[in-house]
């Protein structure tokens, strides 16, 4: 900008000018309040979702900027929610990028004192060999009573209530092959 | 629910509520809990609907109700029982509802006694295995057998699964004898109002606490606000639970709703709240040990010894669980696929069989006894959220692997060297032998799949970006674990290897982290048919091998190739009931049973609550709804004696699930404790039961142990009574809460909630700290001293009362002692049910010693570890 | 309701006065406003501290804090309530009244405060260098000065200046589950208000009343206005507030005044001469 | 105690209703430093047109030490000091601050002009003019401060409304009056002196009446705390100041110690109304309760 238009910014001219002898409007507007639009306005795209709290079963809208989410708020296309959030729900960005969250594998072998770093590759190498071990050693192939079961008792499953349904579809798909029974979620706690 | 109307899940849907002229919230405290769903309550008080609370503590939910009765925990059964008494002495059921849609005119065996008549049991109690035999409980004439859900006969308990699908079933057509006056001794109607008949205003107040008035306030209002022209919603959540008791609870609602002729109808129904996301979902698809998707029973291992024997024993004959079988072998084709067949039973031998509770209580003492060495935590956190967490930790660090699937490091990842029992020494970081694997996981931002709401609305989320890191879809981790496994044994010829390599398990990967596509799951949970097109009904599932769909409830989910989840169309672009936002099981209805919104000749009810009726022109039902009927069945079809499934219902029968069409006020079968609910007191109840000389309930089961030892009851040590509960501002064991900035400072300490009368009598300041003591430990809470916990007078004796949110532990940016550290664990869901609702205590000013001493103080208050009737 | 000061500044540009209608006798006091607020406009958590003032743990308005939730438990019967009762538990989501008159914004020295073209105060962020004139100046204790990360700036609510440049609702409204926050045009806010009050007096709540709502008050009226329960101050709020500039002349005479007298003063004290 | 409050507290947990001033000690050390500014240079003015160019040169030399230093605790305050000068981008009659602002300015500039002009002994008319000027602003400078803070909704400032700029202003010329009698000898210290006298006399006066008249309420700030503390200080300083510059002013020593004791006083009271107005901003009833008994509209 020139100075001279610099001058002419200045509001002090500009409550003369503009006739805002107050200073309380328009002539001390700062050029970037001029410019001010929702930051959602730049937002790569938006997708539609569901809160993953309670069971209302609120939409969202995911707002994605820059590779980041930029701003989850409410719905209102949803019937049940209409646009409405409670705090849980308000706070969905809040948790999906919480400075609590873990991106890395951890690792912290028996008897251990510390995490240690793994990783996932590996990580999903040693959990299939563990659970291949552990049904070996613990396969059971009648109950008490000698009536066949066909499983593994040394394996067990807890999870699922805030899981996608395909999720736990999947779950108990592989437990099933697995022989595992023992695969519970929150419903009973 | 299931027992009662054929299905477990919510019966209405929220919106809905806005319907009602009058809705009893009772075992919930929705207005903190669900608080975007507590809009359509509001929307139906300020259209001048009555909204009543029933509950113990007064809560934000009671702020807004126009009624709030505190009752004493845990004496729900005999204020609804109350309810029941007072509808049928004051001749306020809605006739023709109660005569048509259900079972008041069945009669019952002549076997058969009631509590009254035995003074606290049904006949076919059994002492000695403290089961019942519920043969005597069937309809006079026929046996009549359960259905999905089924366990009894193995003489284990506690194994029904709350929100499913699950009837009993009747051998042939309609029930042999019937009266329809009502007047027989035998039918259920008869047998109902002897049941409840000493369930008076006196005894309800005498027994929960509350006055005489206040009860037939809440009685008088609903009966003021049913019938033709206006309809009331019952609204419960976590307060009666999933479990056997909380059935009876429900199973009391049911009751109510079915006598005033509320079920099916718009403003009507059983509003059931779900706590998480996906809470309906779960189940549904069934991380349930007992449970297959679909809600078909896992099979048993001495029972269902083969398909044949599995067939026998759980498929119904008259009903829509008259096709049992095709949902059942379809399920099987959609594991195996080509590998199941006829000749092997479709692989019937494959799937693992149970044999007893492999709950995760019972789970969780295993851990401890060295049965089970590793365990998968998929967003979960039983170090906090379990009742007894402390056992649940001692049974982590009995493992030999753990595998953590989370956001955050919860206290379930992190007890080897945080655990409170470090502490007091009864664990060392170096003795603990268990292998952690913490696997970050993707937030639902950043994958794609669907969750089932609370009212069975299935609800697609689509992936806005990519993980970061090594966040993964637990989709991700599953199927890449289950390819890992494959491969690895993929040269085994050991038979036992079979089911798992012969799993069907090609599930296109795509992106750069090989995501496996959700739709496509999705889609084979829906089902295909012989031309492996998407089926778009379940009606469609055949027995033949020649269909296979994954869960058959949610079979049409995927109709015409659509993924009907995804279905987002505005809801102010059409009509209230929203048909085309989502998609609900079963078949995109969205109230159940709403052939009961016309009366038994098809028509409306009344014009102001016209739903779905039937148009005698198109000869088919119609309304705002899918019809929850066949759509071409008029009302007047009777059905022929030799009928079969679906055709065996008469049109007058809107409960299409049921073996009989009907809605059950009495339970022939389905449960193991009782036809018709009983008011029992807890088992840490201080007080005696005044109905039976029976005080608890005949058939719970404990568990006790040395990590798992019981207050004895009653008892002067523990003399008063706490319950734990959630915030608002707070989710479940925290994991998603307290993790939160913004969510965190809202609530950001732990603390307990006192009368001024208990602060005084125990020496209590206000912001000051409180040490809470029951057998299993003691915890130490800020105390917030207010006239919200109001003493409850039973018997002339004021019963106080400590409210404990149960949300904090040892990590995450608001930390606190476990409120759930107080429980007793319980094998039994039925003593677990009763205790988180109220269990026993003692409350005293100041912190908690540290260390060895907490274990001191906790050991001077008495224990027992005996399971005393 | 009267046009806000200094809208006229906008000529053709001025935009019907929008605001909020804050009806406390259907707020659950979940918080959904203020986490909303927070998420949207950056707001910095602001500590952890356990008050024991029932469910506040947020305390007050200030920089960090835009709405705020006021949970106030009495002995006294509940006129919502059937029957006979003796407790209520009042919840009020309080936030920046954006008054017709606002003191912040007349005494503001930099511009920093200013009137948008839809009646409402914001603070230019860019602007402001953080005197805290403006926090004397609010009859409310809505501003304060945001300490943490040394910003060292004045806060408040802006009523969502950026969103309604797009005609989006301000977050707390959008958010809030059963309507209590209300967002509209002010003056079809002050008629629906008005009918609401009617409704609840007519039903027995005669404690029912609004306030702010009158462009004859200390303030001219407020851009956000309530209904409420009880006596304001039993909510925090100020019975009946006043604009400071109401008395600017007075206040500009009396300073001239003590000009003058000190003028007279050392005119008087040259009178004895030098010594 | 607990959470549930007894109906009849009027206020929210006790939490005061506005907020407390964000300001910290540098504003009431402004207050006296600008006060003592802007009544020196009227002194001066006073000297210069009188004749008398050794009180002027003091009277210059305390208004410069004055508007030298304001700045720095001007600055200092402010939440961001490196935007100070956006000070200069409105200005707003409805402010007391901005206009004081540009007081402030025109006040130091000619200020300095004269002091520059005096230290290298140059330009004698031009030193003179900006003397008339500053002279002439001084009085403004000396009494913006009291219309800043009265222009609040501080109870304990907005209700002085009246009082507060004859206190600020009097207060000032006590504290010119003061600073000039210590550095001038006494044979030209006459009306220093006596502008220390009037001053310190009515700036007692003013701070009883304003006190008197905040009523039982809202006036027991002074009686309590900190402003309580500074208030008698104040007083106590003052009132001795006075009395010594009448008796023994006339003496060197006796007019450092007047002086001294004026100057005292006249810091003590900018903190004693400081403080009250925090503490009545602390307590919630000192700002229901008058507006209660004041009535209004705000309740419909």
């Amino acid at each position: 900008m020139k100075p001279h238009e610099l001058i002419g910014r200045w509001p002090v001219l500009r409550q003369v000018a503009e006739g805002d002898t107050l200073g309380r409007g328009k002539a001390v507007q700062s050029a970037k309040t001029e410019q001010l639009r929702p930051r959602t306005d730049e937002a790569q795209h938006v997708v539609q979702s569901i809160c993953p709290y309670c069971a209302v079963g609120c939409g969202q809208l995911v707002y994605v900027r820059d590779g980041k989410v930029d701003q989850i708020e409410g719905d209102p296309d949803s019937p049940i929610s209409r646009g409405r959030l409670c705090p849980k729900g308000a706070a969905s960005k809040n948790l999906v990028t919480s400075p609590s969250r873990e991106y890395k594998v951890k690792y912290r072998r028996p008897h251990g004192t510390e995490w240690e770093e793994l990783e996932l590759d590996e990580a999903m190498e040693m959990i299939a060999d563990r659970v291949i071990e552990t049904r070996t050693a613990t396969w059971q192939k009648q109950g008490d009573s000698g009536a066949a079961t066909e499983r593994t008792m040394g394996i067990a499953m807890l999870g699922g209530a805030t899981l996608d349904n395909e999720e736990n579809y999947l779950i108990k798909k592989l437990a099933m092959g697995l022989g595992v029974v023992q695969v519970e979620n929150q419903a009973r706690i | 629910m299931g027992t009662s109307f054929g299905r477990g899940g919510a019966t209405t849907f929220q919106q809905d509520l806005a319907n009602s002229d009058a809705i009893l919230i009772m075992g919930s405290n929705m207005a903190e809990n669900h608080p975007v769903g507590f809009q359509w309550v509001m929307e139906a008080r300020l259209k001048g609907a009555t909204v009543m609370h029933v509950d113990p503590r007064f809560t934000r939910t009671s702020a807004m109700a126009n009624l709030h009765v505190p009752i004493r925990a845990g004496s729900d059964i005999a204020f609804l029982g109350g309810i029941v008494n007072y509808i049928l002495e004051n001749e306020r059921w809605l006739d023709e509802y109660v005569k048509h849609f259900t079972n008041a005119p069945v009669i019952i065996d002549e076997r058969f006694q009631d509590t009254e008549d035995l003074d606290g049991f049904f006949s076919g109690f059994d002492p000695d295995k403290r089961i019942y035999d519920t043969s005597t409980w069937h309809y006079a004439g026929m046996p009549v057998q359960e259905t999905a859900g089924e366990r009894a006969k193995g003489g284990t308990k506690g194994e029904q699964s709350g929100h499913g699908a699950q009837a009993g079933h009747l051998a042939h057509g309609e029930p042999p004898e019937e009266d329809e006056t009502l007047q027989h001794p035998r039918c259920v109607f008869q047998l109902l109002k002897k049941h409840y008949r000493r369930y008076t205003p006196e005894m309800v107040s005498q027994i929960c606490g509350c006055t005489k008035e206040q009860f037939l306030e809440v009685a008088e209002t609903l009966c003021e606000n049913s019938g033709r022209e206006r309809t009331s919603a019952i609204v419960y959540s976590v307060g009666w639970t999933q479990h056997t008791v909380g059935v009876q609870y429900i199973r009391t609602a049911a009751i109510i709703q079915l006598l005033l002729g509320n079920i099916g109808r718009p403003g009507g129904g059983i509003m059931a709240l779900r706590g998480h996301a996906s809470i309906q979902g779960s189940t549904d698809l069934a991380t349930l040990y007992n449970v297959l998707p679909g809600y078909l029973p896992m099979p048993h291992a001495e029972k269902d010894t083969d398909l044949a024997s599995y067939l026998d024993n759980h498929a119904g004959t008259t009903g829509w669980w008259g096709h049992f079988e095709a949902y059942f072998i379809s399920q099987l084709k959609s594991f195996w696929g080509a590998n199941s067949t006829e000749d092997n039973d479709f692989c019937f031998d494959y799937l693992p069989k149970i044999d007893g509770d492999h709950s995760t209580y019972q789970t969780a003492m295993d851990m401890i006894d060295r049965k089970v060495r590793g365990f998968f935590l998929f967003g979960e956190n039983p170090a906090v959220g379990s009742a007894n967490s402390r056992l649940q930790r001692f049974g982590l660090a009995s493992l030999d692997w753990l595998v953590v699937r989370d956001f955050v490091e919860i206290e379930s990842a992190s007890f080897w060297k945080d655990a409170p029992e470090l502490e007091t020494g009864e664990l060392k970081t170096e003795e603990i032998g268990t292998e952690v694997f913490f696997v970050p996981a993707a937030s639902h931002v950043e994958k794609d799949g669907s969750f089932t709401n609370t009212q069975r609305l299935v609800q697609w989320h689509f992936q806005a970006l990519e993980p970061e890191g090594d966040c993964r879809s637990d989709l991700w981790f599953v199927y890449h674990l289950g390819r890992k496994i494959r491969e690895k044994l993929a040269g085994s010829n050991d038979p036992r290897d079979r089911p798992i390599l012969d799993l069907t398990w090609q599930y296109a990967t795509s992106g750069p982290l090989e995501e496996p596509s959700a739709d496509q799951v999705l889609r084979e949970i829906n089902g295909i048919g012989p031309d492996g097109k998407a089926l778009g009904t379940y009606a469609d599932l055949k027995p033949d091998g020649s269909t296979a769909c994954g869960c058959w409830i949610y079979c049409g989910i995927y109709g015409d190739e659509e993924n009907k989840a995804a279905r987002k169309k505005p809801g102010g672009e059409q009509t209230w009931v929203a048909s085309n936002w989502a998609w609900a099981w079963p078949l995109n209805r969205r109230i159940l049973y709403n052939r009961a919104s016309a009366d038994s000749k098809g028509r409306p009810w009344s014009e102001r609550k016209k739903y779905v009726w039937w148009d005698g022109r198109k000869k088919k039902w119609v309304g705002e709804d899918v019809p929850d009927f066949q759509e071409d069945k008029p009302p007047t079809f009777v059905p022929t004696d030799d009928a079969k499934a679906e055709d065996a219902i008469a049109g007058d029968h809107p409960f299409i699930l049921q073996a009989d069409g009907r809605g059950w006020l009495f339970a022939a079968a389905g449960l193991m404790d009782g036809p018709l609910p009983t008011h029992y007191e807890p088992h840490e109840s201080p007080f005696d039961n005044p109905l039976y000389s029976q005080r608890a309930n005949p058939t719970r089961q404990l568990s006790p142990r040395a990590e798992n030892p019981y207050n004895p009851a009653p008892s002067d040590a523990y003399p008063y009574v706490f319950s734990t509960y959630r915030l608002t501002e707070h989710h479940t064991a925290g994991g998603m809460s307290r993790t939160v900035p913004y969510l965190a400072e809202l609530q950001p300490e732990f603390f307990c909630e006192v009368s001024p009368g208990l602060a005084k009598e125990r020496g209590l300041e206000h912001g000051g700290w409180a040490t809470i003591i029951t057998s299993r430990t003691a915890i130490e809470a800020r105390v917030l001293v207010t006239e919200r916990m109001k003493p409850i007078v039973v018997d002339g004796r004021p019963v106080h009362q400590v409210g404990v949110p149960y949300h904090w532990g040892t990590r995450g940016l608001t930390k606190g002692d476990s409120g759930n550290d107080l429980f007793p664990g319980a094998l039994d869901p039925i003593v677990h049910t009763q205790e988180v609702r109220a269990a026993s205590c003692d409350i005293q000013p100041g912190r908690r010693p540290r260390g060895k001493a907490l274990r001191e103080l906790v050991e001077s208050y008495p224990s027992t570890v005996e399971a005393s009737a | 309701m009267k046009t806000a000061d200094g809208v006229e500044t906008y000529g053709g540009e001025a935009q019907p006065r929008l605001g909020f209608f804050t009806d406390t006798s259907v707020c659950i006091g979940c918080k959904a406003c203020e986490v909303a607020c927070k998420e949207w406009n950056l707001v910095p958590e602001d500590g952890l501290a356990w008050t024991g003032h029932s469910y506040d743990n947020t305390g007050e308005l200030n920089a960090n804090t835009w709405r705020h939730v006021a949970f106030v438990e009495q002995q006294a019967p509940d006129p919502i309530k059937r029957g006979k009762n003796d407790f209520r538990w009042l919840m009020e989501s309080d936030v920046c009244k954006h008054c017709t008159h606002a003191g912040c914004l007349d005494v503001c020295p930099t511009g920093a405060i200013f009137r948008t073209e839809f009646g409402t105060v914001v603070i230019q962020d860019d602007v402001c260098n953080g005197c805290g004139y403006c926090i004397t100046a609010c009859p409310f204790g809505v501003i304060t000065k945001r300490e943490l990360g040394g910003d060292g700036g004045m806060h408040k609510c802006t009523l969502c200046y950026d969103r309604l440049q797009d005609g989006m609702e301000p977050a707390c409204a959008k958010a809030c589950p059963t309507d209590s926050i209300q967002f509209g045009p002010l003056d079809e806010l002050v008629e629906r208000a008005r009918q609401r009050c009617g409704d609840l007096v007519e039903a027995g709540v005669s404690e029912a009343r609004l306030y702010l709502a009158d462009e004859n008050d200390g303030i001219g009226g407020a851009g956000a206005f309530f209904l409420l329960l009880d006596e304001p101050e039993v909510y925090g709020l100020p019975p009946q507030p006043v604009v400071p500039t109401k008395n600017l002349r007075t206040i500009w005479g009396a300073a001239a005044v003590a000009a003058g007298a000190l003028a007279v003063g050392v005119a008087a004290a040259f009178l004895g001469g030098d010594e | 105690m607990s959470a549930t409050s007894p109906t009849d507290a009027l206020s929210y947990y006790g939490r005061p209703i506005i907020k407390e001033p964000v300001w910290e000690s540098d504003i009431p050390l402004y207050f006296f430093t600008g006060g003592l500014a802007g009544a020196s240079d009227l002194l001066a003015l006073g000297a210069q047109l009188s004749g008398n160019p050794r009180l002027r040169t003091s009277a210059l030399a305390g208004a410069t030490a004055g508007v030298a230093i304001s700045p720095y605790f001007l600055i200092k305050d402010l939440g961001r000091p490196l935007r100070f000068l956006n000070m200069l981008r409105v200005f707003k009659v409805t402010s007391p601050m901005s206009v004081g602002t540009w007081i402030f300015s025109a006040e130091s500039t000619a200020t300095g002009i004269a002091a520059a002009c005096r230290l290298f002994g140059v330009l004698p008319r031009v030193r003179a003019i900006a003397q008339v000027f500053a002279g002439l602003i001084g009085p403004a400078q000396a009494t913006y401060t009291g219309a800043l803070i009265a222009q609040s909704v501080v109870p304990a400032w907005h209700e002085a409304r009246l009082e507060l700029p004859v206190v600020f202003a009097s207060s000032a010329a006590a504290s010119a009056g003061g600073a000039a009698a210590i550095l001038t000898p006494a044979e030209h210290a006459g009306p220093a002196r006596r502008l220390g006298l009037i001053g310190g006399v009515a700036e007692v006066a003013a701070s009883k009446l304003m006190e008197k008249r905040l009523g039982k309420l809202v006036g027991s700030v002074y009686h309590e705390g900190e402003a309580g503390k500074y208030s008698r200080l104040a007083a106590a300083s003052t009132l001795a100041g006075s009395a010594l510059m009448a008796l023994a002013g006339r003496r060197r020593v006796g007019a450092i110690a007047a002086g001294a004791l004026l100057l005292t006083g006249s810091l003590c009271n900018r903190f004693a109304v400081y403080h009250a107005g925090k503490q009545s901003a602390r307590d919630p009833h000192h700002t229901s309760i008058p507006q209660k008994e004041r009535g209004g509209r705000a309740i419909t």
